[in-house]
């Protein structure tokens, strides 16, 4: 089933998104977040069986954190996208991997880079970072530059150099 | 305890670049695995945010050290749909050569990989001296050997230099006479033979649901390319076969398919394709610019919205979901690299079951690059 | 710790014992298979038909224990850092470093980022700075040979700083790291 | 001196000793380790002498103390005496009875040594299988059953062999063997070596051993290396002293070799292999040495035979080497036991850094076992196999060569698995086992070293004892020896050896070396606190993946489908099973009664 | 033997031993150069594993685990010069007329068995796991090996490696007589040297190179040099068996020209034995350890239980005696 048939079978709204280069078609939808389940599981019986990705976007200004859910068909070759959103100061959804196993791994990733918890995903935890000890890094308001001369450029050098054998 | 644990990486020659995979054995088969990565995050996407779109280009490159350019590619077509730019036909042509030259590289260097992985050194001595002529022709091309910052948004940085294409064209036939002496040494080696068939399978059922693309997949069975599936470039122009399992012409078909085997024969057959298209790109490339006409790089501003490109790297689908909100740098950009999928997920699903001896072929079999992992 | 005496001080001076360990060591650099960063691309080329490294005795060793040479190629992530510093520590003495690329020089591309480390001599001590993003096998090459000639005029001492200021490049390090153990 | 006071000491004194010790309670395996101490101190005396004497009590028995006895009396009581020794801290639990059990079966063993007529032979053998049984008895039930079943067993066939000499000549002594036919003979050696091939775990009935030898440590290493050669005393008197060479002869010969004897080399051969390749796979380290003990057995069956004086030598030769080595394997393996509790070689590892002297022990015992030349288990073993090439025998010399290969897999198991590795953390705190227990395995030990560097010794004696067999004495020298084919000075070697050894050692001496920690260890850069590095459990697991088709074919489940069918089929008698031990008895006695009457009948 | 004569032959033994010390690190050294060549590149000098050696036993610091650990080397060390002393070279007896091929069989296993057990001795599961392939692997080519061998001692009638070198001169060589059989042993040779395809207890894309992954500085320097002699010692083997141990003039006419002719005859022999497995190794990737296993137990003991029963026919049946 096409995209847009489902979209209008499910009563949501969609929009396209621009397309240059590449040829296939790409909506956008955005969709309640307990809804969202249903809504994937309706796409993959409909042949949309490729999960494509998992991005997060921190709304800063509007307070807002966005998951994209973003599906793939081989059968009518279009793109979806599902956006929910959550607030930012304490984001929270389930975990969507029953649906497709390597939703849990971006979930991993986002949980470390945004701070989203994601309730029944036991792996959150230290993924790609190692002994982090500040905010989640990818949220807009972690200065990075800060962080990187408080933690890196006040490490002191070590003479010795030259020294002879 | 029944198991030990081994690490695969960081430091490890079987460990595909700079990741660890932490294995549980029993005697010598694996009984679990988990994949850690982030030994070289770097943060990309953070740094995007703060530079801007052109300078963007040549941060990226970075991200897929082997094959650089999908980056470029796919970050360009982003931002060009963004623009809602038509980039004049030279420029796909071109972008074709660089991403194909790209791709031979990519399977050369994953072909050599597998084959080092079960001891044939000769192989990778033999690959990667081979792939330096097509380094040799990037440079000539672009000016850089392994980062080319080549494709932009708009289209490529200049046209192709005085000679370039029959360069290519001897580069082409030298390769292909060279491939009969891949097939003796490796292709059809009794050996290869033994290890490579029904090792490290994916459930050809779960092969889409797990997220794999590119050719583990058509090593599955599906002839799926991103070349077909969404064509960008010139591809749409371009006549060539998608090797996928069982057609393998004239190698035997050995094994039940989405196993090592499958895997390296279907990139050893994608090489003669990428020579293939390269020669009709020789032939058919158009004259005319090969960029549009760019505004002042500084105060570029992208219109807010979403766009989604995604290209056919050596390992699978790459692609950009860049995110503008009208400035002057993306408001965000995610990277979605196949080897998020393969490193990871497949790779922990697989391995149980897999012999140790078999673990790094199947690790580089599926052609794990940790840097899209973690970017 | 113990140091290398000479076996044969009556026959050997001392003086040419030295030299002798000298030669020995720069003609048969074993190079520890780490690929730390992207600067590993172009390891293989250097390794193979091409450029083949292995004319001047160096091949790829798969443990730190066999190996004398450290190559850190490029960037270095704060994760990555601590395996590096373990690694160099398990490598048995004399030992060399050799860094790859812009990034351990000042950062790099990546001067900002919030993951890798700026300095790399900050934390172990480097013997030979390769720049250049990425430096071509001819670089590398050159830098072998470089690290031969430092080694024979003894200047490669990067081993016996790190034995000398010990501490202070373990404080350094642990500034870097919330624990040492995984 | 006089026999009879000989008997005294040797058979006498043990029992005596058993009931004294039986009454100090806490410390009785000392005390009996006194008494075991007794016959093994006073056999040295007794080198060289040839007393014999008919007592005629109605029927003639006959007790007999000459080179052979005295041989095996060397092996069996050095073995009680340090198998006691070692069970002195060993023993927690009912230390009287074990005691006494053990005391009992060494004057069983020390009779039947001693016996050259059936009847005293037979009431030796049961003394000694009955204390078997209990002592087996002591751990489990189940595997006493399975013991006794085959113990059982061997009594029957030996007792066929016993009633069909006595058919014929209407005699029990040894000597009294005129007059029987060509079938009688080969009914009585069949019924003998089967039955004395028991004891000595031949495939296809060794199905006993795994089991048995699972018992308490100090027990079975004198079951293992002192009791199971009792088998190759029996297999040897009947077929080198009550038969003869000729007559063994007279049964055909190929090559030289008598008819009779090859199918048991044969035998011996497959069942070394099939010991080995059982042995391989084992994780229990009481089974593990419990198939390797199957396995050696088989070389020393082999040997047996063969029956030329080489091969025969050997297979004495083995049999001692094999009493002292796996003896010595067994106390080792109780050592380890006794410090850890722990039975899996997966469950073990770097006990070896905590326990130095053991290693050290087992390390020289397993050399021994796989036939390293510095020790003197590799002079059995080329004795054996230079006998079996020089007659040319294209089936038992291959079998027996892998099956030593196959010996290096299984030491390698126990010395990687149980002393080397990674030691885990609640081993910690292993002390080293304590002096008896050292003490013990290291008079064991002895033998070994001193006959590596001097076989001409052993093989002195073992020459007299086949001479006194009739076949032709070996060539040795004091330190070499030779075969029709071959020839090996262990002095030489052992010169050479040390010289080279010493050359590596200044190589090695010139640097010193730093200890570090055990995880201070390559593991690609990541340093874990906690990790499990033992890589022991399912050692050989590619070996036994590619042989799994082969190993399903157990001769021990082909027994117990045997058993199941007798099961199925009888469940009404099986009500007979009471749990009563008199009436146990009382089917035993049936069942003999009707053993020998079909045995009087067939005849 | 008087006192000098004694000093004589262990000074000779000495020279030979040291000698062929250096012809198996030259040996590694040009197979490294070879392998090179095949591979279109330039490749280390032939001598570039005299500088390993001496680099890595003057390293400054070297570590170990235990005690156990030091085994590895000084027993590998050792357990191959013995073995090594116990091998006729070109001609020259050395100990051989005091043991024989069993004898020489089993100390072929000391160094083996040393090794393992300091490897053993590091808790890295690697090292375990290696020395597991390599006794899988032992197994693997010791079967068609012992075949081989048996067929030689049945054919020759002797156990001993100087008669049987005497007995090739006066009849014919090995190869010539019993062709089959040196092929299987040729087949096992490949495994007994641990080339590939048989490399498999070193790999080190599998097991970071197996055994050797804790031994660093002079441990792993006396264990190269303990696989300097033991290429020797495999090829010589070979070479002994089969080729007549490169006895081509007797040393009882000829003296002492007969010792250098025959020791260059050798030389160049086992020179080409180590050829042929150096060219193998450059063009196979290696088998898993089951699969040897199975490779082994298949077709090289099917041609050696053949040549096995042509020595059996030839000597019992035919009546052919050398």
């Amino acid at each position: 089933m096409k995209a847009i048939e489902i979209f209008k079978e499910l009563g949501i709204e969609y929009e396209e998104m621009k397309v240059k280069g590449n040829s296939t078609p790409r909506y956008r939808a955005k969709v309640e977040p307990d809804k969202l389940e249903e809504i994937i599981k309706k796409f993959k019986t409909q042949g949309f069986k490729h999960f494509v990705a998992l991005s997060c976007v921190d709304w800063i200004k509007e307070g807002n954190m966005e998951l994209i859910y973003h599906l793939f068909s081989y059968d009518t070759l279009e793109d979806v996208f599902l956006s929910i959103y959550l607030p930012r100061d304490e984001p929270k959804y389930k975990t969507l991997r029953h649906l497709f196993p390597q939703i849990e791994t971006y979930e991993r990733e986002v949980h470390e880079m945004f701070g989203v918890e994601f309730e029944g995903n036991d792996r959150l935890g230290e993924f790609i970072l190692e002994d982090w000890n500040d905010m989640p890094p990818m949220r807009k308001d972690f200065d990075t530059v800060k962080y990187v001369k408080e933690k890196y450029e006040s490490v002191p050098l070590v003479e010795g150099r030259g020294d002879k054998q | 305890m029944k198991e030990f644990e081994i690490f695969v990486g960081p430091q490890h020659v079987g460990a595909t670049g700079n990741m660890m995979y932490h294995v549980w054995v029993d005697g010598d088969t694996v009984v679990k695995a988990e994949t850690h990565v982030g030994y070289l995050h770097r943060a990309f996407e953070k740094l995007m945010e703060r530079r801007s779109w052109l300078m963007n280009v040549a941060l990226i490159p970075r991200i897929c050290v082997p094959e650089p350019d999908v980056n470029e590619a796919s970050y360009a077509m982003a931002v060009e749909s963004l623009m809602n730019w038509d980039i004049p036909e030279r420029a796909k042509y071109i972008r074709s050569i660089v991403l194909e030259l790209a791709r031979l590289s990519g399977h050369l260097l994953a072909i050599s990989g597998y084959a080092g992985a079960i001891g044939l050194y000769t192989v990778p001595q033999w690959l990667i001296g081979d792939r330096d002529y097509l380094l040799d022709l990037f440079e000539q091309l672009t000016g850089g050997r392994v980062y080319h910052i080549f494709i932009f948004p708009g289209g490529v940085r200049w046209d192709l230099p005085d000679g370039f294409l029959r360069k290519l064209g001897k580069v082409l036939d030298y390769l292909e006479s060279r491939l009969k002496l891949y097939d003796d040494l490796l292709f059809q080696n009794k050996v290869f033979f033994e290890r490579a068939p029904d090792v490290g399978v994916i459930p050809k059922d779960k092969a889409i649901e797990w997220g794999v693309t590119g050719p583990n997949l058509r090593a599955c069975g599906y002839a799926y390319d991103v070349r077909r599936v969404d064509p960008y470039a010139a591809y749409p122009d371009l006549d060539f076969e998608i090797p996928h399992y069982p057609k393998f012409g004239e190698f035997e078909v050995l094994g039940h398919g989405c196993d090592c085997y499958s895997r390296m024969v279907v990139r050893r057959l994608e090489i003669e394709q990428s020579i293939r298209i390269l020669r009709q790109i020789i032939k058919k490339i158009p004259d005319g610019p090969h960029t549009l006409k760019l505004p002042n790089p500084i105060a570029w501003k992208v219109p807010a919205g979403y766009a989604y490109a995604r290209v056919e790297s050596s390992k699978g689908e790459f692609g950009y979901l860049v995110i503008s909100d009208g400035g002057k740098v993306p408001y965000r950009v995610h990277v979605r690299g196949p080897s998020y999928t393969h490193g990871i997920n497949v790779m922990e699903k697989i391995a149980p079951g897999l012999n140790i001896a078999d673990f790094a072929p199947t690790a580089f079999s599926l052609d794990v690059c940790p840097p899209d992992i973690e970017r | 710790m113990t140091d290398n005496p000479n076996p044969l001080p009556s026959i050997i001076p001392e003086k040419d014992w030295k030299k002798i360990q000298r030669m020995l060591s720069k003609r048969s650099l074993w190079m520890i298979h780490f690929c730390t960063g992207c600067g590993a691309m172009e390891m293989p080329p250097t390794m193979t038909s091409r450029y083949d490294m292995e004319r001047f005795g160096i091949i790829p060793m798969a443990t730190p224990r066999q190996a004398d040479l450290l190559l850190v190629t490029g960037y270095v992530a704060v994760k990555t850092l601590k395996r590096i510093v373990r690694v160099y520590e398990q490598m048995q003495d004399p030992k060399y470093v050799i860094s790859f690329g812009s990034c351990p020089i000042n950062g790099g591309l990546y001067w900002d980022s919030y993951n890798t480390i700026k300095r790399l001599d900050k934390y172990i001590p480097v013997d030979l700075y390769i720049a250049g993003c990425m430096p071509r096998p001819e670089a590398i090459m050159d830098a072998f040979l470089k690290l031969m000639k430092d080694i024979d005029e003894g200047r490669a001492d990067g081993w016996l700083r790190y034995r000398k200021y010990y501490d202070k490049y373990r404080a350094n390090q642990m500034r870097v790291f919330k624990r040492w153990d995984e | 001196m006089e026999i009879l006071g000989i008997f005294g000491i040797f058979v006498l004194v043990p029992l005596i000793g058993s009931v004294i010790a039986y009454l100090f309670r806490k410390y009785a395996v000392a005390v009996a380790a006194i008494f075991a101490a007794v016959p093994s101190i006073a056999l040295y005396p007794f080198y060289d002498t040839n007393v014999s004497r008919i007592i005629n009590i109605g029927v003639k028995l006959n007790l007999t103390l000459d080179p052979t006895t005295w041989f095996f009396m060397l092996m069996l009581d050095t073995l009680a005496f340090s198998a006691l020794l070692f069970a002195i801290p060993y023993i927690k639990k009912a230390q009287g009875n074990f005691a006494t059990l053990i005391l009992v079966a060494l004057a069983g063993a020390n009779g039947v040594l001693m016996a050259r007529d059936f009847l005293s032979l037979y009431i030796f053998w049961e003394m000694m299988s009955w204390a078997t049984y209990l002592l087996i008895l002591r751990k489990s039930g189940e595997y006493a059953r399975r013991y006794l079943l085959f113990g059982v067993l061997s009594a029957y066939f030996i007792i066929m062999g016993i009633g069909i000499v006595y058919y014929y000549t209407g005699s029990f002594l040894y000597s009294a063997t005129t007059g029987i036919p060509m079938s009688g003979w080969f009914w009585i050696l069949l019924f003998l070596v089967l039955g004395f091939g028991v004891k000595m775990a031949v495939v296809p009935l060794h199905v006993w051993a795994p089991y048995a030898y699972c018992a308490e440590q100090p027990f079975v290493a004198f079951l293992s290396g002192g009791l199971s050669k009792l088998g190759t005393f029996g297999i040897l008197m009947a077929m080198y002293s009550i038969a003869g060479i000729s007559i063994l002869q007279g049964f055909g010969t190929f090559r030289g070799v008598s008819l009779f004897g090859y199918p048991f080399a044969l035998l011996g051969a497959i069942t070394a292999f099939i010991g080995t390749v059982l042995a391989i796979f084992q994780d229990d380290l009481r089974k593990l040495l419990a198939y390797s003990s199957i396995g050696q057995l088989g070389y020393v069956m082999v040997g047996l035979g063969l029956g030329t004086s080489l091969a025969l030598g050997g297979a004495i030769f083995h049999a001692f080497n094999h009493a002292f080595f796996k003896s010595l394997l067994f106390l080792g393996a109780g050592a380890v036991i006794y410090r850890t509790g722990k039975y899996k070689i997966s469950e073990m590892g770097g006990l070896g850094y905590k326990m130095p002297f053991t290693f050290l022990f087992v390390l020289f015992a397993i050399f021994a076992l796989a036939g390293i030349p510095i020790t003197s288990g590799f002079i059995s073993k080329w004795m054996l196999y230079e006998a079996a090439i020089a007659k040319k025998f294209v089936f038992i010399a291959p079998l027996m060569l892998i099956a030593s290969v196959g010996a290096f897999l299984y030491c390698f198991r126990i010395l990687y698995g149980v002393f080397l590795g990674q030691l885990s953390e609640e081993h910690k705190d292993v002390k080293e086992a304590p002096a008896p227990m050292l003490a013990a395995m290291f008079i064991l030990m002895l033998p070994l070293v001193i006959f590596s560097i001097v076989p001409g010794w052993i093989l002195g004696w073992i020459s007299k004892i086949l001479v006194s067999m009739g076949l032709k004495p070996l060539e040795y020298s004091t330190f070499a020896y030779y075969s029709p084919i071959g020839n090996a000075n262990m002095l030489i070697m052992w010169i050479a050896f040390m010289l080279l050894f010493m050359v590596s050692m200044i190589i090695f001496m010139m640097k010193k070396a730093r200890v570090v920690d055990q995880l201070d260890n390559y593991l690609a850069g990541e340093a874990p606190t906690q990790v499990q590095l033992h890589a022991a459990h399912n050692f050989y697991k590619p070996l036994k993946d590619t042989w799994a088709p082969v190993l399903k074919y157990s001769i021990n489940r082909a027994y117990e489908k045997f058993s199941q069918f007798f099961v199925e089929g009888f469940k009404e008698i099986r009500k007979m099973y009471t749990e009563n031990p008199q009436d146990y008895a009382a089917y035993m006695g049936i069942a003999f009664l009707i053993f020998v009457l079909v045995g009087w009948w067939l005849l | 033997m008087s006192i000098v004569n004694i000093l004589i032959q262990s000074t000779l033994v000495a020279l030979y031993l040291f000698l062929a010390i250096c012809i198996g690190l030259l040996f590694m050294g040009i197979a490294r150069k070879v392998t090179a060549r095949i591979q279109n590149r330039v490749g280390p000098p032939i001598y570039q594993n005299f500088i390993d050696v001496g680099k890595l036993l003057a390293k400054k610091t070297n570590i170990k685990h235990n005690w156990i650990f030091d085994f590895a080397p000084l027993f590998a060390l050792a357990g191959v010069l013995l073995a090594l002393a116990y091998l006729p070279m070109g001609g020259y007896k050395m100990l051989s007329g005091t043991g024989d091929l069993i004898l020489l069989l089993y100390i072929i296993a000391i160094p083996a068995l040393g090794f393992a057990l300091g490897s053993g001795a590091s808790a890295n599961p690697n090292a375990g796991v290696g020395v597991m392939r390599a006794l899988t692997l032992m197994l693997s080519y010791e079967m068609p090996f012992l075949l081989v061998l048996l067929a030689l001692m049945i054919f020759y009638n002797t156990a001993s490696l100087s008669t049987l070198l005497e007995k090739q001169m006066s009849f014919a060589w090995g190869i010539v007589a019993l062709p089959i059989s040196a092929l299987a042993a040729d087949i096992a040779l490949q495994g007994m040297m641990m080339e590939k395809p048989f490399d498999i207890p070193i790999a080190p894309h599998e097991i970071a190179s197996g055994p050797l992954v804790e031994f660093g500085g002079k441990y792993l320097g006396m264990l190269m040099l303990y696989s300097a002699g033991s290429v020797v010692l495999e090829t010589t083997l070979f070479v002994d068996l089969f080729l007549g141990g490169g006895v081509v003039l007797n040393p009882a006419t000829y003296g002492v020209v007969a010792y250098v002719v025959n020791y260059l005859v050798w030389f160049a022999l086992i020179f080409v034995v180590w050829m042929i497995a150096v060219f193998i190794n450059a063009v196979f990737p290696r088998f898993r350890i089951e699969q040897a296993f199975k490779f082994y137990w298949k077709w090289p003991t099917v041609i050696a239980a053949i040549g096995l029963a042509q020595a059996y026919i030839m000597s019992v049946f035919l009546g052919v005696i050398p």
